[in-house]
């Protein structure tokens, strides 16, 4: 039955055209809630299949093109636990005299479907198209509030720099092409050892890493995501800081690992200085923001400099490492914008950190959740931050990557500053009258998102045990079905000279 | 003979290209890249690529390109003024395309002999029947996703070019 | 008579150079998105010389569903643009910078 | 033997300081009184049964108990030692102790905070009974602190008044300074001996005749410094003429007749580290010498009838460590025993003058008193003839054995002898000033005293001197005071004292005036030498060529009865004169002094002014430490290094970002700009791939 | 071992932090959050004094260990155990947990729950770091610890959330975390290396001496050695210490310094890196030496109280450096004692620091005089307090500062003296302050103000402290023994590490280290 390896992804498309089909049907004026309600069942029901997925025996369906393994089925779960959170926090906190929510609900679940896709491809053509479609999707949820000029600008960054993205990666899955005659992964890594021209592929790594660095926000192909995130809904960013970034690193390890192992010392390198450029260049220019998404944007880039601290190392703990950290960055980011959606307001009218004074003082959840949420983000203990950061700089100072790690636990340390500024104005005495009091309550669904997210971020960080299980097992799934030879550098012991 | 229709539909290409560069009316930049376009589709040809010629035609050339026209009159896009927004486009763009161009140029030039050549109705020609082995049988699914593609941008065009009441 | 493949992989690299330098210079979106098209363009070309060297079909329906997205992305891409033009009232990519720092 | 419970003479008092400073705010007055007579009572009743036992003791006993600070390498126990020494040093603070106490019941009748004092005081007697029964140096600098504490709080009395306050710091501080060395002699000792029992330690050094001088000299100096703080001697002294701000039979009890002599108790106690250090006992005898002088002299124009007698007790402090030094421990203590007898009743007569005049104690304004208080008058008297040294009071006695000491000692000699002369001249004629200053003549005391005195010297100097006055009995009735003689509780103590005053010498006559000098023989087994000091030449010539240094038993000192007697002969001659003096400027020629001190302006104001001292070591040591404090450290360190460090960083990191940001011009060409320049770095590092460099970390 | 003595280290953890979740979930009704967070800390305090009164003397090593696994791969164990070093320290934190409780009682009016749950949630996180014997685990605690602190501080400051209190806290935070961000790099080598995260099997494997070269082991031990010495805060790393005793509130200010830190060194610098923690012995004797008069000549002119005290308290963590660093067994004792006694001390002066505050709205010396004779009993607590930090023998601070000032004294004649002028400075600094705000003349601020003496909820949270000032200087012996347990091994006095080291130290040569 090949249908169960794209199981998840069919739920979805039903869901999402049947979401089509009825939302005409409904009057103007009727409550687009029950759509998403209904779109929460049916991401439920994806996340349902997806764990299902797990008891199949990894293998491949349609000709080779997707693969379930745990590997797929871990990002599955991270994507549609992910937007199954953003959501809920979307169902109130998206304006309801908006007409277009039906549409709205849609585009996320089919965005949803290409984000799956991108997890279980093997086929870089799938790959593509599911990038597609999620970026595609993206794109015009970014633009979904139209009448500020904010909005459809941030759409149009956001469109044209990721269709400019877009090209180079096609580019280089071109000269993959070219190098190796196939764009099939495991074909791919076959083929390289033998390609007569492998200059083709040092130069193709480099191309679809620019193409998906754009989509992971890594500097320097950052440069959209501070815009993107100001201006697009808050709902919005909160899923497309998360889900889609998670589905990318996904084709990050898949294609990287999956198909150019051969040609490792040509491309870790390139990891090695996104990681350290990503980290240090969010961290300090997230220092002087006074916008919180703004702030948030430019921590995401760190995050993504974080995460692609695992990638330098050549191992299966990396990879668990990366996987791990994709799960509990979006776990924490997707509900830090949950809150933010809700407290900032549809039109951000809440944006600055001064804004954000006394929070906690309005809304003792609200407030105590969001500061978890950015000790998360800082990496304390207990939350799944910290394990995060724990998993990858572990698994980079076994493969030696001294200098990096200290890089990056600095940054981290240069990083709190930012995220205490907001924590201490959540804790801080509002000012009289200030916005921040006028905060409305929190909804059912804003609170059950919060719960969802918070809990994960909380289990992950005391324990991490079963999904860092579910997360190795993915690594491991992974290098046994591509075998992998363990290249030379990172052998050698981690001070030489001694 | 092979050359020479190479390097005339070549030429053709990078003029096109560079009027499209250096038009500052957003209609004859249309109409340059059509041109491109319309001579890529010869280049396909002599890669016997005759399915993707007469698609590029149409597809591109055909559709893309008219809604583009469309959309130019219907925003009544006029000369583009020469503002200056941006001096880092210039400072590190220009030198990134630059040595872009150079790198890629250099290392197809340097591997010129192991990618081998280009004979006119070389190797066997590609019919219908394996164009659509391969479409329809092992590229399937992404054939079949493709549709889930185009009804996004569908419902995006729709959601986007509605205007809020 | 032969072409070298090289020649055509040239050709593409300097028409995606072109895209990238038209990206960098036109100040109409629209022109701006008409560039991007022609580093698609650039990269079938690629993907077509490829398939000619491979004898590969697949390198072909790879460019097939390019277009296709091609397509999709010019559906989308546009109706953005008239959102933007119909909030901002111009077309220059220097005036759309709302948003920075 | 095993009834002596050593341990109740210090706890009794505690457990009066306990009952009296938890509960004595809510008890009568009469009751606080009882409960602390009582406590001091019944140790000093225990002293007398050891007394009674003494002689059937094995000597020394120890009695051990607790672990203090017990550590696998050092340990200091609750043990207490009783030997000769000890037994005096009991008898002395229990007796006078006790005397005091009953003095302080009609002193401080009238006091706010009546049981606070008398809590205070027992807590001093715990303290000061530690210090002299401790079996070693760490709980011996139990009770040397815990004095200090009691000093710092019962200077501190009146604490409402700033100088009272401030006086209370200054002692203890300066104290502290003394502590200093005190602790630092510790830890030299735990480092050579590992342990700090007396008893150890002396042990220890008996065993090695080859310790001379070195390490031992270091810690005998550093021992004299901590002796210096608490004894009031040079240069640590100033803080006891300030604490003089405390009631008056504090300053008869601590800062006369106990606490202040503790600096020469442990001189004795540890006399076998002094032995084998020449050179510390030098300092110690110069110390002591000068001392004695100068504190002497500045007594000559002190008005403040206390300060005065601070002043003398600084100068007879000087005496027993002049005695000290001359390794004369046994007339050193002798000298302790009998100056605790003559000063307390010096301080309690001059408090009951101060009592009886309400509250005046500038000498000035006094006079013609024998009349009104005979009995505070002839019991100051024998005070007074006793510590001039005029046979055959106990002053004489104590005095004439340190100065013969000295003349004989080997280092001492006739120079340092000299000065205690000349010393001993001063005193008297400071003593008999005082004494027609407060009992003869007309009394000065009037209203007009106020606006102006009726003896105009440096009017600067009263101001200062003068706001000490007038606390105790309220100013309100202060000229119209009726001048009456003190209640029997405060006399009985001055009559019983001012016998031992007489006395309480004759234990102690030298041999040399028929006498057989039973004190000192009863202190024999404590102050023998445990080797010869041997002389200067011998360390160093020991020193230059390396030949151990000669270390005979000690061998006995000449004595010479003829030459005792023409020095005794000396010293009294010299109280002679200085009584004379006295008697000739302040009885018969009045006006002379005035005189005296318009010729010479400058020496004269150099002494009143005493020297300077206090202004000196505030302008060398206090100003310079608070402006460095001040300026450098807090201000210029602290917050401008430390804190403008962190801001620095913070700004460098901050302005990194800012430019940083810059790069969000907010422009889409040029972001695709840093895009195209990223994507041909990539590329060109992905081509070129220099991954190695990168992989060495920072090893 | 009883089934109590296999699971109470779990329920020390634990009870605080039910209680935190569970003081979260209370309604928010009269004085039901305090009572219910004292009870707590009570019981937990109950708890904590299981382990002295059980401990095994003949038992070397850890006691009451647990030690299972809580991630299988990286190994990081739930590994949990007392000794000697740690079982004090535990009573300690149980100690001050109820008297920080009362001391907030009324000062603490808005958000109590808020206030309490995090209290609790910062008690759990101190217990932890000495309780863990699993490096990860330490870790964690260690990390956890900051937040309620940097929370309680910027939300319940000295005036309630105002920014001087998020900048305190911000820069709390921030000096000890960077540090700690270069501590988890050493961890993390160390466990690459080692393959293990417990305490136990890591000092048994790096005291093999083959796991890294000489350089590399420097640049661990180096970054272990700066998390710790901030934190403490060892001189000139103190810079966060002043803003976060002014702003922080009392319950806070009291646990802010010294114990974490000094314990950590002892634990982990000298435990893991007996060699390295020798290489740099003399030039942290140095600072502890110049930490001490620094700390006291400063808080000589400060007009803040809470600002006075904290640098007073560099000055006396300084002791604990000093005799930390002299490697000697008096000295270890002396720190390890003086860790306790200046916490509770330090504790008692905020208390009453509070107390007046609550009182008279003020931390300025300035403004205060004449106290005494209003509020005698706080004067004499105070007066107390005041003693025992500037080591009075008999009470507490004595047997502390004399064993590490007597052996940092063999250690360096030079240092060791300089650290005893400490003792002259700290009286001057503290009597003076005494002077200022207690005797003299009334102010206007105190002859305005009510004279309310110390309240019986006051009296509950001094008292104790207050007795035990007395009684630990009295009956020091009785904890040194304890101590002396945990930190024999540490010690110089028996063969301390491999002989090639202890040669070293003879001759001043770094040992060859096998596999070089």
């Amino acid at each position: 039955m090949q249908l169960s390896r794209i199981l998840p992804e069919v739920i979805l498309t039903l869901a999402g055209i049947l979401i089509m089909l009825v939302d005409p049907l409904l009057t103007r004026a009727a409550s687009r809630k029950p759509v998403g309600w209904f779109s929460v069942l049916a991401m439920v029901a994806a996340f349902a299949a997806s764990v299902w997925q797990l008891s199949l025996a990894p293998g491949t369906a349609y000709f080779g093109v997707v693969q379930t393994d745990a590997f797929s089925v871990f990002f599955h779960l991270v994507i549609c636990g992910t937007v199954l959170v953003a959501l809920l926090a979307a169902i109130d906190s998206v304006r309801p005299e908006t007409h277009d929510m039906g549409e709205f609900f849609a585009l996320i679940l089919f965005g949803t479907v290409g984000m799956l896709l991108m997890t279980s491809a093997v086929e870089l053509l799938l790959v593509f198209i599911g990038l597609e479609i999620s970026s595609i999707s993206t794109y015009i949820l970014a633009g979904f509030r139209k009448r500020t000029g904010k909005s459809p600008e941030a759409a149009l960054k956001y469109f044209l720099l990721g269709s400019f993205a877009t090209a180079f990666f096609l580019y280089g899955i071109a000269l993959t092409f070219g190098a190796t005659g196939t764009t099939r992964i495991a074909a791919i890594a076959a083929a390289l050892p033998h390609s007569s021209t492998p200059i083709l592929a040092w130069i193709a790594v480099g191309l679809i890493l620019i193409g998906l660095g754009f989509k992971v926000s890594a500097a320097p192909f950052h440069v959209w995501t501070p815009d993107v995130y100001e201006g697009a809904p808050s709902p919005v960013v909160g899923l497309m800081s998360t889900a889609p970034k998670a589905a990318a690193f996904a084709v990050l390890l898949r294609i990287f690992y999956g198909a150019y192992p051969a040609i490792q010392q040509h491309w870790w390198s390139l990891f090695w200085i996104l990681a350290a450029v990503s980290m240090t260049l969010g961290n300090l220019a997230a220092l002087r923001q006074q916008s919180v998404k703004r702030m948030l944007a430019y921590s995401s880039i760190a995050h993504a400099g974080y995460l692609l601290v695992a990638f330098t190392s050549f191992s299966p703990a990396g990879i668990a490492a990366a996987a791990f950290y994709a799960l509990c960055y979006v776990a924490m980011n997707v509900g830090i914008f949950a809150i933010i959606s809700h407290v900032g307001g549809y039109d951000d009218q809440l944006w600055s950190i001064t804004d954000y004074r006394g929070l906690a003082y309005r809304s003792p959840v609200l407030g105590g959740a969001m500061a978890f949420f950015l000790l998360s983000l800082i990496g304390i203990p207990f939350t799944g931050g910290f394990f995060a950061k724990f998993y990858v700089f572990s698994a980079a100072l076994q493969s030696g990557m001294f200098a990096l790690a200290i890089i990056g636990l600095v940054n981290s340390g240069i990083a709190c500053f930012y995220y205490l500024r907001l924590l201490t104005a959540l804790y801080a005495k509002p000012a009289e009258g200030s916005p921040v009091l006028a905060v409305p309550r929190m909804s059912l669904t804003l609170g059950l998102a919060i719960l969802l997210s918070a809990s994960a971020t909380l289990l992950l960080g005391v324990i991490p045990r079963t999904s860092l299980d579910l997360a190795q097992r993915g690594a491991s799934a992974f290098f046994s079905t591509v075998a992998v030879e363990k290249p030379a550098p990172a052998a050698t012991p981690v001070l030489k000279g001694q | 003979m092979y050359l020479v229709i190479f390097f005339i539909f070549g030429t053709f290409c990078i003029a096109g290209a560079l009027n499209l560069l250096l038009q500052r009316h957003p209609i004859n930049s249309a109409l340059s890249l059509i041109v491109v376009m319309t001579s890529l589709a010869v280049l396909y040809l002599l890669l016997g690529a005759e399915f993707l010629a007469a698609a590029q035609v149409i597809v591109y050339s055909g559709a893309i390109m008219v809604l583009f026209t469309f959309v130019i009159m219907l925003l009544n896009a006029g000369e583009e003024e020469r503002t200056r927004g941006s001096r880092a486009a210039y400072i590190v763009g220009f030198p990134g395309a630059a040595a872009l161009l150079g790198l890629l140029t250099y290392i197809f030039l340097s591997l010129r002999a192991p990618l081998g050549n280009a004979q006119l109705g070389g190797g066997t020609l590609v019919t219908t029947h394996d164009l659509s082995r391969v479409l329809f049988r092992d590229l399937l699914l992404p054939f079949e996703v493709t549709s889930v593609l185009i009804l996004i941008a569908i419902l995006g065009a729709v959601v986007l070019a509605r205007r809020e009441s | 008579m032969v072409v070298p493949i090289a020649y055509y992989l040239v050709l593409s690299a300097i028409l995606f150079s072109i895209g990238v330098a038209a990206f960098l210079i036109k100040r109409n979106i629209i022109t701006v998105f008409m560039a991007i098209e022609l580093m698609l363009n650039a990269v079938n070309l690629t993907f077509v010389a490829f398939a000619h060297r491979w004898h590969q079909v697949s390198g072909q329906i790879f460019v097939f569903f390019v277009m296709v997205v091609a397509a999709a992305e010019a559906a989308v891409g546009l109706a953005i643009i008239i959102a933007v033009f119909r909030t901002r009232n111009t077309l220059n990519v220097d005036q759309v910078n709302l948003m920075k720092l | 033997m095993n009834g002596l419970h050593l341990w109740l003479i210090p706890v009794l008092p505690l457990v009066g300081f306990l009952l009296n400073g938890l509960l004595g705010h809510r008890l009568p007055k009469a009751l606080v009184s009882t409960i602390a007579l009582v406590f001091t009572a019944a140790p000093l009743l225990l002293v007398l049964r050891v007394y009674d036992s003494f002689s059937a003791l094995s000597l020394p006993y120890i009695e051990r108990h607790a672990a203090w600070i017990a550590t696998p390498v050092l340990h200091a126990d609750f043990a207490f030692a009783l030997d000769q020494l000890t037994l005096v040093m009991l008898l002395v603070v229990t007796g006078v102790g006790f005397l005091i106490h009953i003095y302080s019941v009609g002193y401080m009748a009238h006091e706010e905070g009546y049981w606070r004092f008398f809590a205070y005081l027992n807590l001093f007697m715990f303290f000061m009974l530690t210090l002299v029964l401790a079996e070693n140096f760490l709980l011996m600098f139990v009770g040397w602190e815990g004095v200090g504490l009691a000093s710092y709080l019962l200077i501190g009395f009146y604490f409402k008044k700033h100088s009272a306050a401030k006086a209370g710091m200054k002692a203890f501080i300066l104290n502290r300074v003394g502590d200093f060395g005190f602790l630092l002699a510790l830890f030299l000792l735990i480092v050579h001996f590992g342990t700090l029992s007396f008893a150890d330690i002396a042990g220890q050094i008996a065993q090695h005749p080859e310790w001379q001088g070195g390490f031992l000299t270091a810690v005998a100096l550093l021992l004299v410094l901590g002796a210096t703080g608490k004894s009031a001697q040079i240069p640590l002294y100033v803080w006891l003429p300030d604490a003089m701000e405390g009631p008056t039979p504090v300053s008869a009890l601590i800062h006369a007749a106990t606490m202040v002599t503790a600096g020469i108790y442990m001189v004795v106690r540890t006399h076998a580290i002094f032995d084998r250090a020449p050179l510390a006992l030098m300092v110690v005898a110069i110390i002591g010498a000068a001392t004695a002088f100068f504190a002497a002299t500045v007594g000559i124009l002190q008005t403040d009838i206390k300060r005065l007698l601070a002043y003398s007790t600084i100068s007879q402090l000087g005496y027993m460590f002049l005695a000290c030094g001359a390794a004369a421990y046994s007339a050193a203590i002798f000298h302790l025993l009998t100056h605790a007898f003559f000063k307390a009743l010096l301080f309690l007569a001059a408090g009951s003058v101060i009592h009886a005049i309400g509250g005046e104690q500038d000498m000035r304004v006094m006079g013609g008193l024998r009349k009104h208080i005979p009995v505070t008058f002839w019991t100051m008297t024998m005070a007074v003839f006793a510590i001039s040294g005029f046979p055959p009071f106990s002053g004489f006695f104590s005095k004439d054995e340190i100065l013969a000491e000295v003349f004989r000692s080997p280092d001492g000699g006739p120079f340092l002898w000299a000065v205690g002369l000349v010393t001993a001249g001063v005193t008297s004629f400071y003593m008999f000033r005082l004494w027609y200053l407060t009992f003869f003549g007309h009394l000065r005391l009037q209203p007009a005293h106020q606006e102006g005195l009726p003896v105009a010297i440096d009017d600067e100097l009263l101001e200062t001197e003068h706001s000490t006055n007038g606390h105790h009995h309220g100013a309100a009735h202060h000229h119209t005071h009726h001048i009456h003689e003190s209640p029997s509780s405060m006399l009985v103590p001055l009559v019983l004292l001012a016998i031992l005053s007489v006395a309480g010498g004759w234990i102690g006559i030298p041999n040399s005036l028929g006498g057989g000098d039973r004190f000192g023989r009863f202190l024999e087994p404590v102050t023998h030498g445990t080797g010869a000091p041997p002389s200067f030449e011998q360390v160093s010539i020991a020193m230059r060529t390396g030949a151990p240094i000669p270390t005979a038993e000690v061998p006995p000192r000449p004595e010479d009865p003829r030459t005792e007697r023409k020095l005794a002969g000396c010293s009294v001659l010299a109280a002679l004169l200085g009584w004379f003096l006295a008697d000739t400027l302040y009885r018969r020629k009045p006006e002379l002094p005035a005189r005296i001190a318009a010729h010479s302006r400058a020496l004269y104001s150099l002494v009143l002014n005493k020297y300077w001292i206090d202004e000196i070591y505030g302008f060398l040591i206090v100003k310079p430490l608070l402006i460095l404090s001040r300026y450098a450290l807090w201000g210029g360190f602290d917050r401008g290094l430390i804190g403008g460090g962190g801001h620095f960083l913070a700004g460098v990191a901050q302005g990194s970002g800012s430019i940083l940001r810059r790069i969000q011009s907010g422009n889409i060409r040029s972001y695709a700009g840093w895009l195209a320049i990223g994507a041909a770095a990539i590329l060109l590092l992905a081509y070129f791939g220099f991954g190695a460099h990168l992989h060495l970390g920072v090893g | 071992m009883t089934s109590i003595d296999h699971n109470i280290l779990t329920w020390i953890l634990l009870l605080p932090a039910l209680g935190a979740v569970v003081t979260a979930l209370l309604p928010n009704r009269g004085k039901l959050v305090q009572s219910w967070a004292l009870i707590i800390a009570l019981a937990t305090f109950v708890l904590t004094l299981h382990l002295p009164t059980h401990f095994d003397y003949n038992h070397p090593g850890f006691q009451f260990e647990i030690n299972r696994i809580w991630i299988a791969s990286p190994p990081i164990r739930y590994h949990l155990g007392v000794d000697g070093l740690s079982v004090w320290l535990l009573v300690l934190t149980g100690f001050l947990a109820p008297i920080g409780v009362l001391a907030s009682w009324r000062a603490i009016d808005t958000r109590v729950k808020e206030f309490y749950s995090l209290f609790l949630l910062q008690q759990t996180a101190m217990l932890g770091v000495f309780l863990a014997l699993d490096l990860m685990v330490y870790y964690a605690f260690w990390e956890l610890s900051l937040v309620p602190m940097a929370i309680l501080i910027a939300t319940f400051g000295r005036d309630h959330g105002s920014r001087a209190s998020s900048r305190a806290a911000i820069k709390f935070f921030l000096y000890t975390f960077i540090p700690s961000a270069l501590f988890l790099v050493g961890i993390l080598a160390l466990y690459a290396r080692t393959g293990t995260f417990d305490y136990v099997e890591m000092k048994a494997r790096l005291t093999q001496g083959t796991v890294f070269g000489s350089e590399a082991m420097w640049l661990i031990s180096l970054s272990f050695l700066v998390a710790f010495a901030v934190k403490v805060p060892v001189f000139p790393l103190h810079g966060w210490l002043g803003d976060v005793f002014s702003e922080a509130p009392t319950a806070m200010a009291m646990v802010v310094a010294g114990k974490l830190g000094l314990y950590s060194l002892i634990r982990f610098h000298l435990g893991l890196f007996p060699f390295e923690s020798h290489r740099v012995a003399h030039w942290m004797i140095l600072l502890a030496a110049l930490g001490i008069l620094y700390g006291a000549l400063v808080a000589l002119v400060q007009n803040d109280l809470k600002r006075l005290l904290a640098f007073g308290t560099v000055s006396s963590l300084s002791f604990c450096t000093l005799g930390i660093y002299t490697f000697a067994l008096n000295g270890l004792d002396g720190a390890v004692f003086h860790i306790l006694s200046e916490s509770i001390t330090g504790g008692a002066l905020l208390v009453l620091f509070g107390v007046m505050y609550e009182r008279y709205g003020t931390y300025e010396i300035e403004r205060y005089g004449g106290l005494a004779a209003r509020v005698p009993r706080l004067a004499t607590v105070f007066l107390l307090s005041t003693l025992a930090l500037i080591g009075l023998p008999i009470l507490n601070g004595f047997v502390g500062e004399f064993l590490t000032l007597s052996s940092g004294f063999a250690v360096s004649h030079l240092w060791g003296s300089l650290g005893t002028i400490g003792v002259i400075l700290s009286a001057a600094y503290m009597l003076w302050m005494v002077q200022r705000v207690f005797y003299g003349p009334e102010s206007p601020l105190v002859h305005r103000s009510p004279a309310r003496d110390l309240a019986t909820r006051e009296h509950l949270a001094l008292w104790p402290m207050a007795i035990l000032m007395v009684l630990m200087g009295v009956f020091s012996p009785y904890w040194i023994r304890v101590i002396d347990h945990g930190v024999h091994a540490l010690s110089n006095t028996p063969a301390v590490t491999h002989n090639a080291a202890a040669a070293a130290l003879v001759h001043g040569r770094p040992p060859v280290r096998e596999g070089e």
